[in-house]
């Protein structure tokens, strides 16, 4: 752990322009009909290139587990925060 | 399960580090890896209660936009959308400066680390920049919630001194012909909810940027004076984990406020 | 290890390092910060104190003995946000964690310094804010500024009030990042996961409750100082907001909050009851690990306090069954301190006394909260009296009984002299009494049907008001007698010695008052926790 | 129970005893493990006190024993919990046959309003022997309707019915209280509730002077307000015919299927183009800010009371609105479940 590794420039790079071109194309899908898809394929696309930063430009590929778990903690507990919010919201209108 | 003996204290400290001591190094760390990963894993603690903050906001618009979605399109869609698009291209770049930042401290360059901090500062400025002007057409299209700030919301136009801008109903009419007005005008008011929360989620961000931007010209003025290099790097390396996590909440912004119901005004 | 004769004070330590106000007020050293910490949320203990007894005194008769409804609501209001915002979260680990926590596993400091004497100066921000709102009339919100009551209805300071508590909340982020780190990075050699003392594992997982929760206040928070500014509807029923969303994301994190103000308590009675059992403690691990299980837990349970709310018939479902999985933690970890006991070695002083008194007052609060959680019953008992008396189980006969506790086992170790024993007993006994005639009563008037907040009452609940009224002026004078004799120990206290307890752990190992690096070499640790053994001389307390 | 102090509140409704029961478990449950501990404790000081002639005996632990105390706590919460919520949806559910009474809270007073046009206020009086749904609404902040002697409680929401029903069983003065904190007069916000016999009850209705039944009042007001323009029963109506509506699943232009309870048809009439029945345009303006609660509970009442077309029937008729059978209730809740998860698409199902 002592030696630091960390990306290539050429990777960096490689990186950004992975990132330009995500945008561009959730920039281009969007003025197109994909009827419900059209949420997620923009939203996979910012999960997608919200990866690529943590992993590369955050150097989490390169730190501990205990960066990840850290990371991955933060993601875990939005999603208990969204589900049991939603929890309540998608289920008032149904009769019991 | 050993059985008990006493602590002991041993000479451990000396034996471990000191043959060269560091001029940042802290007292009460051993030693300069230790401090640096205190200090990173710090930074990334921080970002969890920065996730868990956002979070809050995320959950309140995903839960209006399932009650308002009528109003959230409509009001998506008068966002000039290519605005947004350009600083999402200007956050990116900023971010890739700033990652490369970090490079040049790893590596020890000085004035490579200098000219990209300012580089990273000059496209949040940008940024920064835009944001304002974009803040500016809501303001003079009175599209800002509330009636505390400017005229007052109004989203069926005759606010800015340009009538054709800023009618939302309008909008709504234009993309649908068979939308009688008084029900466009219903939901163009709806669409008041959605700029608060246009407001309320660039606003914090922006407030993110802000202070970032103060933290980058403290760290420029340390890098200039070349406090970093290949030993001792944690601040160059923290504010990069902090300039990135902000950049990453642009990522989700940009897609939920601007794109997502952009498809039917092509249709 | 000599005990009773040849105590001397060390001829150097953190109190006398250095002398003068900026030695105090630019201080970076823990332990110094914790006694910051400690003057600071004692003047808050007593302000809040002072707000108990005139709610008390206001319910002595029906129609209401000294106020008008609007002082009422506002002493209520202050009431709760001091105790629980500048009182009880940071209680125990911004002052014994803050002293101890870094000692304990062999550090010289926490993980950043300067962080920590910033949490104190912004606690101290957040306080100043919440002075001002006192200053400039009164705050009459209740604690939990619900809307639209908070953004729409009232004149009073409300934002004030709110941005004091948000300030101070990043006051426990801070000590919480630096509690995570510390323990992360900063642990001495050999000192493993498996050694780290209970008090330790506690923290921990209160740190991750208030990294993870206290952020979700703060936004909320935000959002009703925006909606007062400016009125842009988020919670605002009548421009289409939605008050119970304000309900969810204030007890997403007011929820875990609890929990914030009861683990630390809980890791103060695993030292404490080992310390003076002479005993391992019994069931280590599920000791350390149902802390974290609570501080999970404690995340999925935020809507039982929304039964009533009007949230979904389903949801109240899972959050009622939610709730029980985190009581279960709680239950192991009474059955493993009494286990403790058994076989043990016992002696009944102070620290000893209010441990004690912790176990069997959290196992009626903790119990009581079973009520709650049972969705048939929250009906009839959510927002009266019973709410009040079990949550009161809790912070006050939990978390207060465990500062006390825990404030008189380290006070050796802080001041380097120890309490008066005589004096500190009575006053566990007299607070004890105190409390329990207080808050008992309060359980039988819930559930006869008074709600609460109510500045006056139907004639037919006076009595168990007034014996409960009768109690808290018990509890005063148990909770004013330490605050005189700890004063009067620090100049005519016996002088302590590092270890009068014979207690195990690093913090006994270093002089009272400790030096202030701490430690003068790494320590490097080869035994589990509370190796109470054969080796030791064990002292008997007639 | 007629000390000075008492123990319990009166069991003045039905499901009064069923929580007391509960209750009464879950204090012997508190009462058991407390003691248990308190004696263990107590035992352990006095017998382990400490001697200079005795050591501790050093225990690790007992993995058998950590599992004993956390199945058996664990087995007795899902005990609690099983019957609660058995108990909970069962107080959630207002029997058909109730009879229902409206109630408007605002600081720091209640008005309630009966189906044939009587009012009161901060006292409610009810029949025994006959369930009773009382429909809650707020006109500013939340307020909770408590009446102790029932052992009911339900929050008032502004913007939203919030319902909760009771069955009297003594006659008596019963008290009302606020129990969600709301401002200044909190405290003062506390009424009664009048439990009649049944013959006591229908010559009290009898002697309230009313002006007509909420109904008629609505049907007034329906006139009034022009509504009676679009809602009308002929194939070349403008809005959907309200006949028979109330309770029914009705499908959207979205495709969503709602059902026309009380909170949907008060949305409707104040964001009319929130919830649109397929087949018809969004041409309804707004009646946000002209009418008020009262006028709402009216309208909502007689839209309630208008039964189903029967002469004309509803198969050729484009105004009645899709409505669905009680054959395929069942199938129309299960779509909904779905839809719920699927972001919606709107658009007018036209051009």
């Amino acid at each position: 752990m002592s030696e630091h590794k960390h990306p290539s420039l050429v990777l960096y790079a490689g990186i950004f322009f992975a990132l330009i071109i995500g945008t561009c194309l959730t920039w281009a899908i969007a003025f197109q009909d994909l009827g419900v898809w059209n949420p997620v394929v923009a939203l996979t696309i910012a999960v997608i290139k919200a990866t690529l930063v943590i992993l590369y430009f955050m150097h989490v590929r390169y730190s501990s587990k205990l960066t990840i778990v850290t990371v991955c903690a933060g993601f875990f507990w939005l999603m208990i925060m969204i589900t049991l919010s939603l929890s309540d919201y998608l289920t008032r209108a149904l009769q019991f | 399960m050993s059985h008990s003996s006493t602590t002991t204290t041993a000479n451990h400290s000396d034996s471990a580090t000191t043959a060269t001591h560091h001029p940042a190094l802290v007292h009460h760390f051993d030693n300069m890896e230790q401090q640096k990963e205190a200090a990173t894993f710090g930074m990334w603690v921080f970002l969890l209660t920065e996730i868990m903050m956002f979070g809050g906001l995320f959950v309140a618009y995903l839960i209006y936009r399932l009650k308002y979605y009528p109003a959230f399109v409509a009001g998506s869609t008068s966002i000039d959308v290519s605005w947004g698009f350009a600083n999402t291209l200007v956050l990116i770049g900023s971010s890739w400066t700033m990652a490369m930042a970090v490079w040049a401290a790893q590596t020890g360059k000085r004035k490579l680390q200098v000219l990209f901090i300012l580089g990273t500062m000059v496209l949040g400025t940008a940024f920064l920049g835009v944001k304002a002007k974009e803040y500016y057409e809501k303001y003079d299209e009175c599209h800002i919630p509330g009636h505390v700030i400017g005229k007052g919301f109004n989203a069926w136009g005759g606010c800015s001194a340009d009538k054709s801008k800023g009618n939302i109903a309008e909008e709504v009419i234009k993309r649908d012909h068979s939308i009688p007005e008084a029900s466009a005008v219903q939901t163009a008011k709806q669409s008041e909810m959605f700029f608060a929360f246009y407001f309320v989620m660039t606003g914090l961000h922006a407030t993110h940027m802000v202070i970032g931007l103060g933290v980058l010209a403290w760290l420029m003025w340390r890098a200039n004076r070349g406090e970093f290099g290949p030993e001792y790097f944690s601040p160059v390396e923290n504010v990069g984990l902090y300039w990135h996590f902000v950049d990453i909440v642009w990522i989700f912004l940009f897609p939920l406020l601007y794109l997502i119901s952009r498809h039917q005004h092509a249709g | 290890m000599s005990t009773v004769t040849a105590n001397v004070m060390p001829a150097k330590h953190y109190l006398n390092d250095n002398y003068g106000i900026r030695s105090w007020l630019l201080t970076k050293d823990h332990k110094r910060i914790a006694v910051l910490y400690l003057a600071s949320i004692t003047v808050f203990f007593f302000i809040g104190g002072i707000y108990a007894a005139l709610i008390r005194l206001q319910l002595l008769t029906p129609q209401g003995a000294l106020f008008q409804a609007d002082t009422y609501n506002k002493l209520f209001t202050m009431h709760g946000v001091n105790m629980i915002f500048f009182f009880l979260v940071p209680s125990v680990p911004a002052v014994m964690g803050n002293f101890i926590l870094p000692i304990m596993i062999g550090a010289k400091d926490l993980a950043f310094p300067k962080i920590n004497l910033l949490s104190w100066y912004i606690y101290i921000a957040g306080a100043c804010f919440s002075l001002a709102a006192l200053v400039s009339g009164g705050v009459d919100t209740g604690w939990t500024f619900y809307t639209p009551l908070s953004t729409g209805f009232l004149r009073t300071p409300v934002t004030v009030l709110a941005i004091g508590v948000l300030i101070a909340g990043f006051s426990s982020i801070f000590t919480g990042l630096n509690f995570i780190v510390t323990v992360h990075r900063m642990r001495a050699p050999g000192m493993t996961w498996g050694r780290l003392p209970l008090f330790v594992w506690a923290n921990y997982a209160t740190s991750i409750i208030m990294i993870l929760g206290t952020p979700v206040l703060a936004i909320t928070l935000i959002l009703v100082a925006l909606e007062r500014a400016f009125h842009i509807g988020v919670f605002d029923p009548k421009l289409g907001g939605d008050p119970v969303l304000f309900q969810h994301m204030f007890w997403f994190y007011s929820h875990p909050a609890v929990y914030i103000m009861i683990l630390p308590g809980m890791g103060v009675i695993s030292e404490i009851i080992t310390c003076f059992s002479r005993k391992r403690v019994f069931g280590y691990p599920f000791i350390a690990f149902s802390s974290i299980a609570i501080a999970v837990f404690g995340f999925v349970v935020w809507a039982h306090h929304m039964f009533v709310a009007g949230i979904s018939v389903y949801s109240a479902l899972v959050f009622s069954l939610l709730s029980y999985a985190v009581a279960i933690p709680s239950a192991v970890k009474v059955f493993n301190w009494t286990a403790t006991m058994y076989k043990g070695s016992i002696s009944l002083q102070t620290p000893m006394l209010y441990a004690l008194a912790f176990i069997g007052l959290f196992t009626i609060g903790g119990l009581t909260g079973l009520f709650l959680a049972a969705l048939g019953l929250d009906i009839h008992i959510h927002d009266t009296y019973f709410v009040i008396a079990h949550f009161h189980y809790i912070m006050v006969g939990g978390m207060v009984t465990a500062y006390m506790g825990g404030l008189h086992f380290w006070w050796p170790k802080i001041t380097g002299r120890m309490y008066p024993e005589g004096w500190s007993k009575l006053s566990a006994l007299i607070v004890f009494i105190g409390f329990n005639l207080t808050f008992f009563p309060q359980f039988i008037l819930g559930y006869l049907g008074m709600p609460r907040r109510y500045a006056a009452y139907p004639p037919e609940f006076q009595v168990l008001n007034v014996l409960s009224t009768a109690g808290a002026s018990i509890l005063a004078v148990g909770f004013i007698m330490p605050a005189i004799y700890f004063i009067w120990s620090l100049k005519y206290g016996e002088v302590a010695g590092n270890n009068p307890w014979q207690a195990t752990g690093l913090e006994w190992e270093i002089s009272s008052p400790p030096p202030t690096h701490n430690f003068h070499e790494t320590p490097i640790v080869t035994t589990e926790p509370y190796h109470y053994g054969a080796e030791q001389e064990v002292p008997v307390v007639p | 129970m007629q000390s000075t102090v008492p123990l319990f509140p009166e069991q003045a409704s039905t499901i009064a005893h069923h929580v007391d029961w509960l209750y009464l478990f879950l204090v012997a449950v508190t009462a058991f493990f407390s003691l248990l501990v308190a004696a263990l404790i107590l035992f352990f000081i006095i017998r382990y006190k400490r001697t200079p002639d005795r050591e501790a005996e050093q225990i690790h632990g007992s993995t058998l024993l950590e599992i004993v105390w956390t199945v058996i706590p664990l087995g007795i919460s899902m005990v609690i919990f099983v019957w609660a919520a058995v108990l909970y949806f069962h107080m959630q559910r207002p029997p058909s046959n109730a009879m229902e009474v409206y109630g408007v809270a605002k600081q720091w007073m209640w008005k309630f309003e009966y189906p044939g046009g009587q009012r009161e206020i901060n006292s409610l009086h009810v029949p025994i022997g006959r369930p009773v749904k009382v429909t809650l609404i707020s006109q500013d902040v939340i307020h909770s309707f408590f009446v102790p002697a029932f052992r009911v409680k339900q929050d008032v929401l502004p913007n939203r019915y919030m319902t909760t029903w009771f069955e009297a069983k003594e006659p008596g003065t019963y008290h009302l209280f606020c129990s969600q904190y709301c401002g200044t007069k909190h405290s003062a916000m506390i009424g009664e509730v009048v439990a009649m016999k049944p013959e006591d009850f229908a010559s009290w209705l009898t002697s309230g002077k009313a002006e007509g039944s909420l109904a008629a009042q609505g049907e007034k007001l329906f006139q009034q307000l022009g509504c009676a323009t679009c809602h009308r029963a002929d194939s070349g109506a403008r809005g959907p015919n309200l006949a028979g509506l109330y309770g029914r699943p009705v499908r959207l232009t979205d495709g969503h299927v709602v059902v026309a309870d009380d909170n949907y048809l008060r949305e409707s009439i104040l964001v009319p183009n929130a919830k649109v029945v397929s087949g018809f345009q969004p041409i309804m303006p707004t009646f946000q800010g002209m009418i008020s609660e009262e006028d709402l509970i009216q309208l909502t009442d007689y839209i309630k009371h208008l039964s189903a077309p029967t002469m004309e029937g509803p198969l050729n008729n484009r105004s009645t609105p899709e409505q669905i059978r009680d054959s395929e209730v069942k199938q129309v809740q299960d779509q909904m479940k779905q839809q719920e998860t699927a972001p919606q698409k709107t658009s007018g199902n036209n051009k």
